[in-house]
């Protein structure tokens, strides 16, 4: 309160240090009064505010550029704030600040297939998934391998309309602990191993129902992401 | 009863010679917690350890003091009587010789288990004396003015296997090699199709001919539609004879299978 | 990303440290870390709930105390509260605080006393709470330590009746700047003099008995939190 009258006559003090009464603090010392004021502010302070509350003497703004200092490179940082400072954590560890809740799902059907499509053929049109599978892909399910970082685009294939192609990643080489796409096994392995289903659902319209969102994207407009 | 009332009542009614003793009382007993608090503050007055108190000494202090307090008509609470009685008791077993047919603790006994209490419950005030003396947090040292929350995000995480994926991709491929599981209509001559066709051309069919004859047009040339159709005739010719209107016959084995209509009836 | 990934799987790894896919991130970093994450909780945070927001393969037990000697003698320290960490201002720059300091709700003797004991004696029983202070605790002193969350309800006591037992808190540690409750001022000596023993009453000693705020308590059904 006091030192907030003072203010003025500290500046003037500066000019005179004789005739100061007491010995500032050294900055050291200084240097902590702001750090645990703005560690414990609950909004921005100004370094004028920060003087009023220090003792007689004492140079808010020089301690906050010590203290800036001291905190480069830390995992807090000293930030202005328009005409204030605070305390921020470091921005790139930002992601320590969200607790992170995993709800684990399996992929759809309709997913799975395309994938395994784009794996074994890729590069791969759109169109020849569809060939393939027999039934048009969702925009949703290709958006969601792409958002999951397991299918990424290719190179436009050199035919009229030029398609885009779809390839697998790293990632989705990670994920299935593949080194390679080719080393994925043939279907005469997969036979041998006993992976075909015996019975195959009958072709036709129940796979094609299946895939709603095929028919969704349809509706609104897949051509935007395919055919350009 | 008000404080005042109590000390106005207790200046006027007290002689000198008591004043010094009854300073220490004159406070309403609604200042005290209890009568072990107000044992403590009398034990005080004898300015010495505690653990040297004369019980004796306390004892005959609370009773003045309950004596003076029934003087005042000040109303006493229950429990501060019950622990009057129970000094009383203490202070006679203090001063009469020992009882040997007396069963239970001795007056010495109880009275070191009452300055054990006192002592206890003055240690317990020093100790929480101190503690509210330490550094507190929000008063001396200061938490974070501006937690930041941690936020509560929730993330889907889809899985799928390699044999998930090699499943759906065996799936997808193997469709085709499974299509004699799969009724394929446009392949497919069924028995009913060739009972229609027959049962309008038996009316002609006086003499034997081969069954093959009845095939529908262009059924012969694809080996799936013309072994469909084949099967479809014969079981249609079955049925027929069954139903007495048509005869057939095979010379031998794998010979041509003839058929005709059935004249006995007309006959 | 794929870090945040395999998170769950992380905690897996950790019994399996050889399968460790990821090489942890180096100490200055871990340190780094912990320093954001405490400087923007409130609260004390445990060192495993550290652990569990960084990645896999960090020991936050081995960055605390990197950055405990990183911050003696600063103006904010690093405390320990129980089984957990904070970052506290340091109690000599307390008087720069008035403005943040919060006008804590007064305690009643009775409710100062009756927390002392809880500290000292425990886990302790109302009955033995009662019988050092020489009159019944009122259910209301309880309820205002345990609302203020300074105590809890600890163990049942193995004695007729089972008795509930009281405690107190982190945040009892917390709120006095108390690392354990073993560090609790005079503890040593309290116990050496013998006044932490319960000794039983002589028998013809008298009890406490009940004062007004038990009677009340009785009426309105104290014997639901204490007795069951």
């Amino acid at each position: 309160m006091t030192e907030d009258d003072e203010q003025p006559q500290a500046e003037a003090a500066d000019e005179t240090p004789g005739e100061s009464l007491f010995e500032a603090p050294p900055m050291g010392e200084q240097e902590r009064m702001v750090e645990a004021m703005l560690f414990a502010a609950s909004e921005p302070v100004t370094s004028r505010e920060l003087e009023a509350r220090m003792p007689h003497g004492c140079d808010a703004a020089e301690a906050l550029v010590h203290l800036r200092k001291r905190y480069e490179g830390r995992g807090v940082h000293l930030v202005r704030v328009g005409e204030a400072w605070a305390m921020r954590t470091a921005p790139d560890l930002g992601f320590l600040m969200t607790r992170e809740t995993v709800e684990t799902r399996k992929l759809s059907r309709a997913a799975i297939e395309t994938l395994a499509i784009i794996a074994y053929h890729q590069p791969v049109t759109r169109a020849e998934i569809e060939e393939i599978r027999g039934v048009s892909v969702s925009r949703g399910t290709v958006d969601q391998l792409l958002e999951m970082e397991w299918v990424r685009f290719g190179r436009r294939r050199m035919t009229p309309g030029r398609p885009v192609t779809f390839v697998v990643t790293e990632s989705f080489l990670d994920h299935f602990g593949l080194e390679n796409a080719r080393d994925l096994p043939g279907l005469a392995e997969l036979r041998a191993a006993g992976l075909l289903e015996s019975r195959p659902r009958p072709e036709g319209a129940p796979e094609a129902s299946e895939d709603e969102d095929a028919e969704e994207a349809v509706q609104t407009g897949q051509s935007e992401l395919f055919e350009d | 009863m008000t404080d005042e009332d109590a000390s106005d009542n207790v200046t006027a009614l007290s002689t000198v010679a008591d004043r010094l003793e009854a300073e220490a009382l004159v406070v309403d007993v609604d200042g005290y917690e209890g009568p072990l608090d107000l044992l403590l503050t009398l034990a005080r007055t004898q300015k010495v350890d505690l653990r040297k108190i004369s019980v004796l000494g306390l004892a005959q202090q609370y009773l003045a003091f309950v004596e003076k307090a029934k003087e005042l008509r000040i109303e006493l609470a229950a429990d501060y009587l019950v622990m009057a009685a129970w000094l009383a008791f203490l202070k006679s077993r203090l001063l009469l010789p020992p009882d040997p047919e007396e069963e239970g603790p001795s007056g010495e006994e109880l009275a070191a288990h009452l300055a054990f209490q006192l002592e206890r419950l003055q240690a317990m005030r020093q100790a929480a004396a101190q503690l509210m003396g330490r550094d507190q947090l929000g008063r001396n040292f200061f938490a974070r003015g501006q937690p930041e929350s941690v936020q509560q995000k929730k993330r889907v995480v889809y899985s799928a296997t390699l044999l998930d994926l090699m499943q759906a991709y065996a799936r997808i491929r193997t469709r085709d090699e499974f299509r004699p599981f799969v009724m394929d209509r446009d392949k497919v001559f069924t028995m009913e199709e060739a009972l229609d066709r027959m049962r309008g051309m038996i009316g002609f069919a006086g003499t034997w001919t081969d069954i093959q004859s009845y095939l529908p047009d262009g059924w012969d040339e694809d080996p799936v539609k013309w072994r469909s159709a084949t099967a479809a005739t014969f079981a249609a010719s079955l049925e027929l004879v069954k139903e007495g209107k048509a005869e057939l016959r095979q010379s031998e084995i794998f010979a041509p299978i003839e058929l005709r209509r059935r004249e006995d009836r007309r006959d």
